[in-house]
Formats: C-alpha cells, structure tokens, sequence
C-alpha cells in the first residue's frame, strides 16, 4: 500500500537524507536550498513544515521553524513549495501532529495526507506521535499510498519497538542519541547498539541526530547504516548566510558543497563493510 | 490515558519509555500506595506543607451574596498556592524511582518556586526552564527558587514565556531522560501526568468536601476555581465530580476580549475551554488556542498563571460533558474582585483566584445557598502586577495609588 | 502588671483609665473567656489564620547537627508570621469592648500587615503608623496595608523608623482613647499589653508542645526562638516555662557587634537582654538599650524585625531569674543560617528568625537530642534586603548574585 | 515636706508657668529666652528636659526636643542650666522618667532628685509617670523637699484621681483636653468639668493644653483656674526664630511680649471672677 519511492531511494548503496526547513528564511531563496540538495546527491529529502512548538528540535532547527514561520509559512503555502520545487527525488514532510490534525475542514489526519499525495510528498516523519497514537495518520497513508516514518531512539525496545516496526515504511529513523536534533562532534556509540536491535527488521535504517561531516557519515555507514540524516548542519549554513546577507546563489552552492561531502563520506562507509555489503 | 477523546501520549519517541516508567510508578506508588508512598506523601504535605488547609467561611462576602460562601484557603500552602501538592507529590515519586535530577518549567516563577522548594527539601538537584522574558518581569520569583538552591535557565528562543520553556524543558527531558524527572507544573502533558497531578492536588477537595460537611452537615451548591491549564480547578472538583447535586465552574481568563485576532497569531485571552478548539499540544489532545491552521496562539491574561494557550484534558472532558461549566471573567473584573476580596475579608488573593471571585460577583444569583471558592493562591507575587493594572483603569474601591504610581 | 520589677504601666495620665478599661476586658474576655471570646478567637485563628500549624522534623538539619531539630512554621500562618496571632486577638478584642477603631505602629511592617488584615477581617477601620524611612524601604508592605483598607501614616519626627513610631500611636491613643484600641505588636508597652500578647501568642508552646508530645513522646530538650520584642519567644516558651528539663534560649540580634556608641547614641546590635539596662521605655520598666543618661539608643539589626531598642519586661525578668538564656549572634551569622536553610530545608524564613537558626548552628552541641525551633515567619518580606547585605559579604554558600547586584 | 514655692507663686492672683525646653535651639539662647519669660512674668517656670522618647508632646515640643538633644543637651548640662539661670521664679522640671530613673551611679530616683535639689529646682512634672509607678519619686521629692506635680486628664476620674491627689504636691497640672501638648485655636469644655472635679482638693490648678493668647487665658481663669501653663505657642516663637535665623535677642522679645500678654490675659480672667476671687 505504501510508497514505492523511498525504500527505492535505499535501495542501491547508501542513502543521503537531508533536511531542510521549507521556507527559511524566505520562500524563494528556501526552494534554491532544496534543489541545491538534490543537485548535491540528495537520496531523500525530508522537508520541514514549521510548527510553532517545536519540542523534539535543538536550537538550530528551532531558529530555522522561526525564521520560516516570520517569512510566512502555513502549511498551504508548504503544499505550493512541494509543487513549486524542481527536484527528482522523493520528499518527505516533517512535521507535527497538530498541523496535520488540523488542516483542512474536519478534523483528523486525511485531509492533509490527501493533499500531501496531491502535491506528491512521499512520506511523513512527526516527531511528537509515537507509533501508539499513529494509527489514524497510518490509515490515511495507507488510504494515499505515503510512507510514515518512525523514529526509533536509544531507549526504545522490546514491544514498543515492536508496535513501531509494525507501523512504520519507507524507512525508519534511528536517533543516533538522546535529546533533540542538533549538529555534534562526536557520534554517539549508541548507534550501534540501536542498529543491532534493529538488525532483525526488514526496513531501511537511517541513522540521524549529530552527523555534522563526512566523515561522521562514513563512520555511520561502514558501521551499518543503510542511510544518513543530516539537518542541523545544513541548516547552520542557511543560518549563517541569513545573518551575513550572502546571496541565495552562494548559500546554496555551500548547501550542496556539503551535500556532495556528506553522500561521499556515506559511500566510503558503505564500500568499508563490503563483506557484509549484501543486504541481510 | 484518555478523558473521552482527550489526552494520550503524543510525544517524541525518545521520552516514551520514561512515560512508561512513569506510568508504572503512577499506577504502583499513588493508586497502590506502594511502599507508602501516598502515605509518606500525605505526612509531608501536612509537616511540611502545612495541610490541611482550614475551609473559612467568609462573612462579608456572604452578607454581600446573600448566600454562604466558603473559601478553601490554598493562599496558606507553604510557598503561597496550591502548587505545592504537586510539586513535592512528583519529587518524592522521582525519588521513589530512583531519579537523581528534576526539571521543570515555569511561567510566572510559581512552579517554579514550588518545585525549589520540594527538591531543596527532598534534597534533590533541581533546573527550572523560565522564558527571559517571564524572568525579567518576575525576579523576585527567580531569585526565591536561586535561594533553595535550583539552577535557573533562561528560555531565550521565541517569545520567552511559559509555552516556550514547557517545550525546552521537554528537549531537556528528552536528552537527559534516564535519570531526570520532568515535574509539569499543570494536569497537562502526556499521561499520566493529568491523571497523576490530579490526583495530588484532588487533596484540596478531599478536605473541603469533609470540611464542608462538618461546617454544614452538607455539600456546597456550587465549587468554583479559576481556571488556566487547571490544576487548582481539577485538585478543587475532583472530589465532588461524584456528586452530581454540586455544580461545578470553572472560571478561565476572558483577559481583554474574548475574540482573536488569528493575523497576528494572538488570543486576547487564556480562555481555552470557551474559546479553544480540540488539537494537540505538549503531549496531550486537548483544547487550545491556536489559528486556524493549528499553530499555538499567544495567549493573555492580567494573571500570568492563567495564562496558557492549553488547559488539562480531562477538564476539556468534563466540560464537553456537561459536568464542569466552563465560565469565565475579564480582566477588569478579575482586578476588581482583588482589591474587593483584600478589603472586605483580609485576604490578598492571586490575581488567578481573584478570577474565581470576580465571577462570585458576576453570577451569585444562580450558584445557590453555599459556595465554595478555592482560593488558590496569595496575592503578594502580584502587587507590581495590580498596581501597574489597576493605574490603566478606573476601579473604585482601589485605594489611592497614587504613591505606587510606576511600581515599588 | 509586674514580672519581678520589671513591667508597669508609665504612660501619660489620659491614657490610664483606657489601660484600666483594657486590663478589666482582658481579664474577663480573655482569661475568663466571658461571651465566649476565647473560643471565637481560637475559631477565627484556624478558619482564617490557618491553624494549627504543624511541627515539622527538619531531616536535613537534624542529620548536620546529630540531633533532632524541630521547626514550628509560624511562617505558614497567614500574613507570613506569628503577628496575626497577636494582631487578630487585640483587633477581635476591641470589637468585644465596643471601640471602633484601631490604631497600630509598624516598623518593617509585618506588625502593619497583620493588624490591617485582622481589621478588614473584622470590618474594623484602621490607621497604621509607620516611620518615613521604614515607608521608603517597605514599599511592598505599605501597599498590602492599603489593599487591606488602612490608612498608613507617615511618622516624620526623629529618624522615621519603629520607635517613632510607637511613640506617635501612643499620642495618637492619648488623643482618641474613647474610641480607639491601639493595638501594640509585642510583648511589650504598660500593664496588660505584655501579658495579653504573650497570652495570645501562647498558641504557639500550646500546639508545639502538644505536636512534640505526639512525635517524640516527650518534650524538647531545648526550644529556640528569636527575640526582638519578644512575642514570638514568649509564644514560643509560654508554655514551656513550667517544664524545667526544657532549656530556653532566647536569640537576640548581635548585629555588627555587641559594642556601644555611647557618643552617636549607637548601639549596632538589638540585644537588650544581653547588653541593655535596666530602664522605662514605651510604658514599661525594662531592659534597653540606652545611653548612660538614659536617653534612648539607635538599635541595629539587618533584621528589621528585631531592630528594637526594648524588649518585652517578662523575658527580661525570665532572663533575671535564669530561666530563659539569652544569647546572641551577628548579622553575619543569621544571613549565613538563612541561605542554609533555604537550600537545606526548601524553606525560606525571616531574617528574623534565621537568628535563631544561627544559634542552632553555633551551639546544637550545647542543646540536647531534641531542639524545638520557632520558625517565627517566613523571609518573602526580606529578599531585597538579602541581596544588598549578601553583595557586603563572603557567604560561600549563598547562590551567584551577580544577576541579582543592586536589587530587582 | 514640699517646697513652698509652687504654693506659693500661685497665693496671689492667678498663675503664669510658661514652658520652654532648656537647650533649645542652643544653649544660650534658650538661657536668654528663660530669662526673658521670667522678665514677661512668670510665676513659675516648667523647664523641659529633653527625652528622646517624648510620648506625651505633639510636634511643636517634638522638634524643640530634638533640637536641644542635638546641641548637645544632657541631664548634667540641664543642671548646669539650671544654675546658670539668672531668674528669680521657681522652676519645675519636666521630664520623662527614664532620665530621671538612670541618673547617677544607682538606678532609681533619688541621685536626680538630691541633684535637682541642689541646683535649686521646685519640683517635678513627669508625663509618662502615672500615680501608680511614683511612689519611689515621691519619696526622694519628700526627702529634698521638691514638688511633684501631677498631670489630671480629662478622663482621670474617681479613685485614681484620689490616688493621685494624695501625692501631689505644688499644684496640679490641668489637661484641658484630650491627646498630647500643642496650640490649639479653641479652648475644650472639658477645662471647665475637669476644674469642677477638682473643686474639693485644696491645691492649686494649672490648667495646660492649648493655650495660646490673652484671651484663651482669660477665659480659662475666669472659668475657675489658678493659673495657666502654655508651651507650645512659646516653643513655636523659638522655631520661628531658629528658622529664619533672627537673633536671640529679637526672640527673647517676642517671647517677652507673649508672655505679658498671657499675663495680662490671666489676671483680666481673674478680675471677672471677682464674685468668688477668694479661694476655697
């Protein structure tokens, strides 16, 4: 019943996972960022939709929803942004729940994943539902044909990670440590651990929450990553650039100067476990 | 978990298994008394705490109603309102978890204050989140939680206020969840805090329902509490919900106007139960503020405890029911009923509670013979507040204020 | 009217035959309970003061000295200290002898605050007195008077602080004795103020002593209490006094130093039972802190509270008879012992009666198992105060300041 | 026992005892104004002692108070005072009793009265000591052979206006209303019930509070006093005089001048009760 495109986009070597928030800091110079990204080796793309209490999120990313939210971003104009962008590769909407509770004339999930397959959005990733109140989101993505992304973090196991594997395509999200999103030197041993749990499941794995460099992604990857998410990093850059005032043309050209590093580390990573290359 | 179609857990997946572990200690030490928990908990409310707090028939203010009106004198809780009840409930049942830190957020530094001086007494280390702007207007508050020993974070990102520190308390949750405790301040948040912070302040209608039935040989009328994210107002009703001869009002903030201007995202008012729509916030399906999209709006009130853009589930399901009536004064009345209230009976109450009162006044023809006001808290966090409000208005009984003309 | 020799009534001729009107309505209202006064008082003093208050087993405390160290939370009381036992009983008292108005001094304005929220209680109108300086630095306290309905009034004469202002609400007495109570806030003044105070604030050695009895099955071996006037130390030792196995200790403010300056008029302490001299103050024979002709001295305190230059002629003759053992301690010392607390115990207490907690500090070896101290109010009332003499200082336990530097 | 003096300046016709307080604003101004009074007639003098602590006083003797103690006024100077006085009347000392209690190497009474004695004063008024508490100065008074005056307010009635009247001596002192000293425009009814009170005890009546012309005078005497106390509207001359800076001599004129018009006021009051002139 799901979406086809995003365990595509695992599907031969590593996956490259950026995020971006739609509209930071302004809606023209954000679609640049995008298509930067996707000229950069972008596999997915996950497309943040600002919501104004954005708890699962670190500073950066929490600047980012503001900076979007002042240049006027609802979730409407978010739906014109996913037709408006010039990419070839699958998006997925990043969000939270209220927003998609609330759109659209009844309340409840559908209308917004009716429009989101309209717009032709592959997925959801939304950081406040646990797999225990997905189920209306779940049918509807069903109904649609979208993936809905989970996260799993280091504390989940046993029967809830169970539940969550039930519910989830596309891919899961493994959150490489505790706490919120936010770029960080180190990449936490947690990781491995997580990716052992979830050796099991037959899903794609990628492994988000710090990765900063390529080479945090290489590491990632030759430890049995099947794909990497990068947010915070990138959005350092659309941060940086704002606050300077450099052109969106230069922006993105760093965006996908990074990109390009990011997908390379991955694919060293992969080439290092090249005995275990074939996917269990 | 669920009050109806409210409630639920909606929360990043980081923090679910502590809400499991909460869950399970809830269930174990507050439902089943494990290990004694309630009882140890009930001892240090009452050494500690100060409980019970005396349920005092207020003369004048009967003579002026032509009805009986009883006040539950939260006021005399140790650290000035009811907040304590929850607040050393959750810092023992941390500590009964085996937890070594505490977090939690703070609006007007009530909470806040409160949890300080649980952790200080329970000797647990202990950061409050507190918005910059919140700890520029209220430092006295600040520097009561500093002076029992609590770290004091500022919350810069947004607005600076109580909406923005739950969220960033909630980041902290997340990233140090294994051996933090989050101590919510209100009956709002994920389950089972709802159902876990009603249950420690149900302990304010627990005695006055006893109270009022040595002082009457009955129950009251009418039980009325203000009302912001409503944990005096479900700690007040909790007991009496079962008895259905005792209406039950809960008084929000109307604040300036009760309509919205949805351009600019802001809510002139906290009156979330009358004027919110059902969505989600902070971990919980409730009713909330927010514009049409689903965005979570400003809201407002001359009381900076009421003001809170969500309110506790299960008092969004009472009312939908019919069970609680959800009313609600403005901010006029509300600073009125203070000044009305310190005069006549000698009690300087929150300007929250005042809320309670001002509706007393509105409405008192039709809460029958015996009412009973919680008096949630005392008014002495908000003297700067009453005389910067009451200078923009023209209120009557207020004494002359000209000498506090532009604050201490 | 005498304690050995100290007491008596020297005050003007006019105001003699009020002292005899006061003395007949305290002997019958109040020791012989006529019309039933006493149970009315003690009714209005759980309904609307919130008693009992508890005693409390202080678990932090009692681990740091190795003994147990029990508190009476006065500070739980409402309006924030001991006063209102007091104010409530003369304010309920002049209702029963028919007077319809009450006078009343204030120094830092906790005496203030208590008569004007038992006056509005009592529909009883009201003026306070109260030192120009002490209005300065009170702002907060002045304006809880006025929300409370009474009349504060400056006392410009002399420095402006609490001497002259007793001063004045005596002429103020002599003025309008016929139909105005004045209604002194300690132990002190003529025959029966000393006696009728301490009768009422007894309350407190009633339920302390009761509470002990219940907790440890026996009585403490020492109970501490601070001691300015002396109202919450006799309230405290009331009705110890007759138990001889318990120790006393009444804690005088040693402010900077117990030295004398008999040229400025100076005496940069408030410890008249340790170094006053015998002498008539303010209607009584008593110890004072005067100069060698007999004038008057400046007392000091960094708690406004016990910055008194007398102090109530029954501890004076208890201190004679050895008794009661007054002791002392600096500022330095109660500032110290009101940060611990506040972090220690999660209570915030008065400076007033941190005094006590520093003796606790200096001499829990000398005091036996099990130590009573009375928490005679709570420190909301002094922060500003806190600040400007903790930046003076080097309190290595007292949180960063820094935010804090020159007030809110 | 007593002194005769106080009895006698009021044998012949009625009385004029002006107050002022020694010391105030100086030393030797307050010298020249005492002298002054006496040369205006007095018939007695009450000279304050300044106390800190004045209870009894309203503002005008307040401020006269804190001006003597800040120019340096004590107990020793007072008797220095005292005996540098060039003045040919009795003088009482008005004082309050912890001053007279502290004086000397023992504590009670007796050490201020002998001195008193020495420098030759009259006798004593002593506001904040009631009859009950003066058993101890009325002893050291009978020892020196000083008066000591009472003060009989408007509400002093019954036993304790017996009480009182069995130890006073020299005469009594008249409150003629309620509340503390200072001028008043109206003269109080209660002069006249508080005189007919007193009718049956054979000692002189001063009446005092409020007296501040020739014609207050008057009409007092005439309403049955023998004789007159003013202190405020004196004290008032001498602030003026500190205020504005005039010099002593020019205030110990106006002094004069009020005082001979008091006087005068007096014995015009006098002269209308010629019918019942002999005393009882």
């Amino acid at each position: 019943m799901a979406n086809d495109a995003l365990e595509a986009a695992f599907a031969d070597g590593p996956a490259f996972v950026p995020y971006l928030a739609a509209g930071d800091p302004d809606y023209d110079s954000s679609l640049e960022y995008v298509e930067a990204l996707a000229r950069g080796g972008a596999d997915v793309i996950e497309l943040g939709l600002p919501f104004s209490e954005p708890v699962a999120e670190g500073p950066t990313i929490q600047d980012a929803v503001v900076r979007s939210l002042e240049a006027g971003m609802t979730p409407a104009r978010f739906f014109e942004f996913v037709e408006d962008l010039d990419v070839d590769v699958p998006l997925v909407c990043m969000t939270y729940y209220n927003l998609i509770y609330q759109y659209g004339d009844e309340q409840g999930p559908r209308p917004f994943v009716e429009k989101a397959a309209d717009v032709g959005l592959s997925g959801f990733v939304v950081p406040d539902l646990p797999a225990e109140e997905a189920d209306p989101l779940r049918e509807a993505c069903d109904e649609f044909g979208l993936d809905l992304v989970f996260i799993v973090a280091p504390t989940t196991r046993g029967d809830r990670l169970d539940r969550m594997m039930q519910r989830v395509s596309g891919y899961v999200y493994v959150q490489a440590r505790l706490g919120v999103t936010g770029a960080r030197d180190d990449v936490s041993g947690q990781t491995e651990q997580s990716l052992d749990r979830l050796e099991a499941y037959d899903v794609p794995k990628a492994v988000g929450f710090g990765i900063k460099t390529g080479d945090h992604a290489e590491r990632i990857v030759a430890g049995g990553a099947d794909g990497i998410i990068v947010g915070s990093a990138l959005v350092d850059i659309v941060a940086e650039g704002h606050e300077n005032g450099d052109d969106a043309e230069t922006v993105a050209e760093r965006l996908e100067s990074l990109a390009r590093e990011l997908k390379a580390g991955a694919e060293r990573g992969f080439a290092q476990r090249a005995p275990q290359a074939e996917r269990t | 978990g669920k009050f109806g179609e409210y409630g639920g857990q909606y929360v990043p997946e980081a923090l679910m298994p502590a809400i499991a572990e909460l869950t399970d200690a809830y269930e174990r030490y507050v439902l089943e008394n494990e290990d004694g928990f309630m009882d140890e908990f009930r001892r240090r409310l009452r050494d500690f705490g100060g409980r019970p707090t005396p349920t005092q028939h207020a003369e004048r203010l009967s003579e002026r109603y032509g009805c009986d009106v009883y006040l539950k004198r939260e006021d005399l809780l140790h650290g000035g309102a009811h907040k304590l009840n929850n607040a050393l409930g959750q810092v023992l049942l941390a500590k009964y978890m085996g937890k070594e830190r505490i977090v939690a957020e703070t609006g007007a530094g009530q909470h806040g204050t409160a949890t300080a001086m649980a952790a200080a007494h329970l000797d647990m280390p202990c950061e409050v989140y507190m918005g910059r702007r919140d700890i520029n207007r209220q430092r006295p508050n600040v520097f009561r939680m500093r002076l029992n020993g609590s770290e004091v974070t500022p919350v810069t990102v947004g607005r600076g206020t109580l909406k923005e520190a739950i969220s960033e308390t909630m980041r902290d949750w997340a990233t140090n969840v294994e051996d933090t405790h989050y101590v919510i301040g209100s009956v709002v948040g994920p389950h089972p805090f709802p159902a876990m912070v009603r249950d420690f302040q149900s302990v304010i209608s627990e005695e006055a329902r006893e109270q009022m039935r040595e002082k009457t040989d009955g129950l009251p009328d009418s039980v009325i509490a203000c009302a912001g994210g409503g944990s005096n107002t479900m700690g007040a009703f909790a007991e009496f919900v079962g008895d259905e001869s005792v209406g039950l009002y809960a008084v929000e903030a109307g604040g300036d106007s009760l309509s919205v201007d949805e351009e600019a995202g802001v809510a002139p008012n906290s009156a979330s139960l009358s004027t919110g729509r059902e969505g989600v916030l902070h971990g919980a399906r409730t009713k909330i503020l927010q514009d049409r999209d689903g965005q979570i709006m400003e809201s407002h009130s001359v009381s900076s405890g009421l003001d809170y853009a969500g309110v506790g589930p299960e008092l969004a399901h009472l009312v939908d029911e019919t069970r609680v009536t959800a009313v609600n004064v403005d901010d006029d009345a509300a600073l009125t009923a203070f000044h009305r209230l310190s005069q006549t009976e000698g009690i300087i109450p929150a300007l929250e509670s005042a809320h309670a009162f001002a509706y007393l006044e509105e409405h008192h023809e039709e809460l029958g013979d015996s009412v009973l006001v919680n008096l949630s808290g005392r008014g002495d966090k908000d003297l700067e507040s009453v005389i910067e409000e009451t200078e923009k208005r023209d209120i009557d009984i207020a004494p002359d204020m000209t000498e506090f003309a532009g604050g201490f």
